[in-house]
């Protein structure tokens, strides 16, 4: 009927639900103390970094992609994400070459 | 030979003849893929039209034939890539020496202001022969600054200069349109570049009588008391502005970048935006406290600064440098 | 797998109730609501996409006036928020899994805590919304700003600079476009979860259906990753100055 | 209901299944969902249409004199608008697509038949928008909504106008979505990928497009409609604000929308050119791939409408190489086309003629593409007629020459009924040459220099030859719209009925009565066979009449 198999089954368990919100309440603390510490451009690229791994927590665990079988889910959040930085890196190759000569 | 050919646009400027080249070069391209495929398919459609006891072929494909009408268009159009971008990089990017005229959009007109003072409505001329840059910005919504027979355009922006360039070659009248519609009478916002023999060009101009637009800079500077802190020393409490037009300008940081005329226009406007090394931000803004018009003579003085004396005067000036 | 789906297609048909005619399984049903839900979250990446592109190019331009500008919100707040959020993620998570496990009353309970929290965060950033009120820190005629530009505090007076307010304006115009938006979506999740809730009670979820429960975790966790974006975006600009 | 189908001893169609407005308004089946949007992109097509005769009756003489300038400003405003965004983005997907994929793919109905209707419950609000906002005076924004002047100088109906794209952005967004669960989730038993009809690629990839770019152009409205309300700036640079962002914002959409018109359009032409030439399409795969590369790729070209409007010089170049890479896969398309036919057996009916003219016009309109991809003639050539040309050749003679070859192939399936085929060769005969004596001389116009959006070019009466052809040509073209409008609407009453395949074709919509029940298949198919099995099936298109 359809090219899969089973969509998400899996039953998260209290225990490893409590330990990703654990690591995502972490990550709030440490990137909060991270913002006061001066680290030159790279503040930036940890407060991001930091976000990036929550969200990646998130997605993996509590949207139960890590234990989908389905490979379109993985494909639909990857084209999300593609097409989210096409957005964004093809608008800077404008603003960020405006001044150069 | 091509003004032989009807409707044809007349060819004025330097850049019109390259733009026609590639033109040219794409119609000839494209009208044979036309011819090709239109013949393909016209000959397929009669040669294989239905016969009694001739049953349709199957084929199933062939990637030899996909890849190379792949190819092959490919390569076609990067060398309408590359020659489109050759023109292009040099419609972007004036000559060092040119002319220089100031203009002003606004709905529904265009202001021409020289550097030796003259202002225009609807109009501009200008010298053939010449390298001529314009340095545009619009007092309201988005405008274009379009000359179909120089084959340029520029869309001009609010808030900003933006710039164009053209080597007229051919005297006559042409016509200058605003090509980004800009509200209700944007068809109405229409004028004429008119294109002079030198000595008629200087005729035009009426032998002076206005005031340089980078004296009218000038007073202003002095009027706005730009003077106290812009001295021609390192003792001012802003920096030295001589000869800082086209330089790098090092800021505070850490940036480096090229002072162009949007970079002065900015340092006016809004003085805050980019701090030159070594200097306090103390300056205040003129946002809203001088015209479009205005703006542009500071930005004239500023420049001329620190050129050589027969360029302040003569060099961006369209009459005085023909040959 | 293909010829047998068919076979139980039609047997299955009259049993589930709450399987669409146009569908021959259950499992067909489902895996087709996950992937539209899926499918709709990546519109929502591109919507917000939009604003994250404008935020991205002002902040590039407007660096100093951005970092002054978030410095006028509160941390504090913030960091409460996130965690909110954070909760919020977590107690849905649980609601799925008691729907899952068919516990009616527990799926109940986590998801009126799921509500609670999302009206807590709500709370929260009206507070917050109302403080940009009372210093006209809002986008409009009414907006003043006249406030140092990150790390400039120790200088001298005569050596401080100011951010330009009209750059802190376009950062107060992004905030509320982006927060507001997001808000919008927490309001919109709340009224979902609220409908949850009374079916729920209701009975109406089993461990062989509960899809508007997944689908509607899906969208509550999506919401909390955009905040997850948002909160370092916005608040902790130039903080360390 | 079903009683006056046994008293009168017909068969039971989706079309008789029920009666009243009631089972129409509230129906999920998508073939009647299909009918409801039909009934509304005609309305607007022909409204849209009626704003473009206004327009080039203008233009027959370089004065403004017919309308006054603002009318003038709200009349291309709103024949963009409404031809955009209610007629060209839904016309073929929301139709066709939405008639023929589920039955295509073997399927009884969409995945989420609610959210299709509630689809065309959003396109119908946002056309009540659009209704109220040209009845309440109109908007000139063009259909671009370019800032700041849309933001902070007009004084018309922009909010109203901006809310109803808005609205049927969310229609489109719904469509694409139910479009993609479906072809991924409902495929019957054996329909591989690599056996699905060409239309369905092209409409998977048109709605990869509809899902992924039409919520950047709904932010970027709604940030319009805030930027008017509340003066935020984000787009006034009075304010600090570029206008360019919004053109940044506005094209990522608006260039992909243009894959979302023509992209349908060749998956109809893939079928009607097997079909009447008897043949598998050549290079299946290539034509399947090709359709996802527009899509794909067609992401990455937006700026190249930005040539001019000050955009950074290296952007522009990155843009301008970019916007070839979309070429190659449009040139497969038309290239496998061509060897479709090669050693065919070919008959020229009605739906034929249209796709001869797709690939001729779409041949020319993607051709003159490449001008406008060429940065050194772009500049000189965008904002004029050129542009003008070139997509109405895209759109008009791409998208709804396809249109109008689809609606006449699938007429017998929709309808049950056949249509005139003399007055359908006639009808398309026409179109074809009133499409190009429109829209040619629009080309010599740009290069010359008109500008697009003048009311009146009194200054520059050169252009007034090549106005008057392409005013001529349209009228020629109204002409050929309103033929098809009124035989079809007469083959309803008193066409010969339809066998359940007139034309021989292949396709599981062929296998199914004409028109079909209201679940499509009374039992599941089972699809054995790769698309366009020309080779398996007995008998050749039947000669007309």
């Amino acid at each position: 009927m359809s090219d899969h198999n089973s969509s998400s089954e899996h039953i998260s368990s209290i225990g490893s639900s409590v330990a990703i919100w654990l690591a995502l309440l972490v990550g709030t603390a440490l990137t909060v103390g991270a913002a006061y510490v001066d680290l030159g451009p790279f503040n930036v690229v940890v407060a991001l970094a930091i976000a990036s791994i929550k969200a990646t927590l998130v997605v993996l665990f509590f949207m139960h992609v890590k234990y989908t079988h389905e490979k379109l889910t993985k494909m639909v959040i990857a084209t999300a994400i593609f097409f989210f930085l096409i957005l964004l890196v093809l608008s800077m190759a404008d603003y960020g070459t405006r001044l150069w000569t | 030979m091509l003004e032989n050919i009807p409707f044809w646009p007349v060819r004025a400027s330097t850049t019109a003849n390259n733009v026609d080249a590639v033109f040219i070069f794409l119609l000839v391209v494209s009208a044979l893929m036309t011819m090709s495929i239109f013949t393909m398919v016209i000959y397929f459609a009669v040669r294989y039209r239905r016969r009694a006891g001739r049953p349709a072929e199957q084929i199933a494909g062939s990637h030899a034939l996909e890849i190379t009408w792949s190819i092959i268009p490919f390569c076609v159009f990067m060398v309408f890539f590359g020659w489109g971008a050759i023109i292009y990089f040099q419609e972007r990017t004036p000559p060092q020496n040119a002319a220089e005229v100031y203009v002003v959009a606004k709905q529904w007109m265009w202001k021409a202001e020289h550097m030796e003072g003259q202002r225009e409505i609807n109009q501009l001329h200008v010298p053939v022969g010449r390298d001529v840059k314009v340095i545009m910005t619009s007092q309201d919504v988005i405008h274009s600054f379009f000359v179909p027979a120089f084959r340029i355009k520029q869309d001009v922006l609010p808030g900003r200069y933006t710039v164009a360039w053209f080597h007229a070659t051919k005297p006559g009248t042409y016509h200058l349109f605003c090509a980004e519609y800009c509200g209700t009478l944007h068809s109405g916002m229409i004028g004429w570049v008119v294109v002079m023999e030198p000595k008629d060009y200087e005729a035009w101009m009426g032998g002076g009588g206005n005031q340089p637009l980078a004296v009218t800079g000038e007073k202003l500077f002095t009027e706005l008391g730009c003077v106290t802190c812009h001295r021609s020393d390192t003792q001012g409490r802003g920096p030295n502005l001589v000869g800082v037009y086209g330089k790098p300008v090092m800021l505070e940081d850490g940036r480096t970048l090229t002072a162009d005329e949007n970079y002065i226009r900015e340092s006016i406007v809004d003085p805050g935006a980019k701090i030159v090394k070594g200097f306090k931000p103390v300056m205040p803004t003129f946002q809203g406290q001088i015209s479009d018009d205005q703006l542009n003579a500071l930005v004239a003085y500023v420049k001329s600064l620190g050129q050589p004396q027969s360029s302040q005067t003569a060099g961006k000036n369209m009459a005085a440098a023909t040959p | 797998m293909h010829n047998s789906s068919v076979a139980t297609a039609n047997i299955e048909a009259h049993d589930n109730p709450a399987l669409l005619h146009h569908f021959a399984t259950a499992e067909q049903q489902k895996d087709a609501a996950n992937l539209g839900m899926w499918l709709f979250l990546v519109t929502e990446v591109m919507f917000f996409g939009g604003m994250f592109c404008a935020y991205l190019v002002y902040r590039y331009k407007y660096f100093g006036d951005f970092g002054s500008a978030s410095q006028q919100l509160s941390i504090k707040l913030g960091a409460i928020n996130t965690g909110v959020l954070i909760c919020s993620s977590l107690t849905v998570v649980l609601a799925v899994r008691a729907a899952q496990l068919g516990k009616r009353t527990v799926l109940v309970f986590w998801l009126l805590a799921t509500i609670v929290l999302g009206l807590v965060f709500l709370g929260i950033k009206a507070d917050e919304y109302a403080e940009k009120f009372e210093k006209h820190h809002v986008p409009g005629p009414s907006f003043h700003y006249h406030e140092l530009l990150p790390g400039q505090a120790g200088l001298p007076s005569t050596d401080r600079r100011y951010a330009n307010p009209s750059h802190a304006e376009m950062y107060f115009s992004l905030y509320f476009a982006m927060t507001g938006m997001h808000a919008l979506h927490m309001i919109i999740g709340v009224g979902l979860f609220s409908f949850l809730t009374y079916f729920a009670w209701r009975g109406k979820y089993s461990p062989d259906y509960y899809t508007p429960i997944e689908n509607a975790g899906l969208y509550w966790h999506f919401v909390d990753i955009v905040w997850i974006y948002l909160f370092p975006l916005l608040y902790l600009i130039d903080r360390h100055r | 209901m079903a009683t006056a189908v046994i008293e009168t001893g017909e068969r039971e169609t989706y079309l008789n299944r029920e009666y009243g407005i009631k089972s129409w308004l509230l129906t999920v089946d998508h073939k009647r969902i299909a009918l409801l949007y039909l009934i509304g992109v005609t309305f607007f097509f022909f409204v849209g249409g009626f704003f473009a005769l206004l327009v080039r009756l203008e233009l027959l003489t370089p004065a403004g004199d017919l309308v006054q300038a603002d009318t003038y400003n709200k009349l291309f405003t709103m024949h963009g608008q409404v031809m955009v965004f209610f007629f060209l983005i839904p016309v073929i997907p929301a139709v066709l697509g939405n008639f023929l994929i589920p039955i295509m793919i073997g399927a009884k109905d969409l995945a989420f038949p609610r959210i299709n209707l509630l689809s065309w419950y959003l396109y119908v609000i946002g056309g009540c928008l659009m209704a109220y906002t040209i009845l309440a005076g109109g908007v000139d924004t063009g259909w671009t909504f370019y800032t700041p002047l849309s933001t902070e100088f007009l004084k018309t109906n922009v909010i109203t106008a901006a809310l109803a794209v808005f609205v049927s952005g969310f229609s489109s967004i719904f469509t694409g979505l139910n479009f993609i669960v479906t072809i991924h989730r409902m495929r019957a038993p054996g329909m591989t990928w690599n056996r699905l009809p060409l239309f369905v690629w092209a409409h998977y990839a048109t709605s990869i497009i509809q899902v992924l770019g039409t919520p950047v152009v709904a932010i970027a409205i709604v940030l319009v409609a805030l930027e008017r309300l509340f003066h935020l700036g984000i787009f006034n640079p009075a304010l600090g604000g570029d206008p360019l962002l919004f053109q940044h914002l506005f094209w990522f959409y608006s260039h992909p929308a243009v894959y979302i018109m023509i992209l349908p359009g060749m998956g109809i032409v893939s079928e009607i050119v097997c079909c009447f030439s008897r043949k598998r399409v050549f290079g299946y795969q290539a034509m399947a791939m090709a359709v996802l590369g527009i899509a794909v790729v067609g992401f990455l070209v937006w700026a190249h409408h930005m040539f001019v409007a000050g955009i950074s010089l290296y952007a522009a170049l990155i843009f301008s190489l970019l916007s070839y890479f979309v070429a190659v896969p449009s040139a497969i398309k038309v290239f496998n086309w061509t060897a479709t036919m090669y050693k065919g057996s070919i008959t020229y009916q009605t739906p034929m003629i249209y796709a001869f003219g797709f690939i001729g016009l779409f041949t020319i309109g993607g051709l003159t593409g490449l001008f406008l991809a060429c940065l050194g003639v772009d500049v000189h050539v965008t904002d004029t007629y050129f542009v003008v040309a070139h997509f109405h050749y895209i759109m008009v003679g791409g998208t709804i020459m396809a249109y109008m070859g689809g609606m006449h192939f699938w007429w017998p399936k929709i309808s049950g009924k056949l249509y005139p085929e003399f007055w359908g060769k006639l009808s398309a005969m026409i179109v074809f040459i009133g499409f190009n004596l429109t829209f040619f001389p629009q080309f010599i116009l740009g290069y010359m220099g008109m500008p697009r959006r003048y009311w009146d070019y009194s200054k520059a009466p050169e252009y007034q030859i090549l106005n008057v052809l392409s005013t001529a040509g349209a009228s020629v073209l109204a002409v050929g719209y309103l033929m098809p409008m009124i035989y079809f609407l007469w083959s309803m009453r008193y066409g010969k009925p339809a066998p359940d395949n007139p034309w021989n074709a292949a396709g599981l919509e062929w296998m199914i009565p004409s028109p079909p029940s209201t679940f499509n298949f009374d039992e599941q198919p089972v699809v054995t066979w790769e698309a366009y099995n020309y080779d398996e099936i007995k008998g050749e298109v039947p000669v007309a009449q």
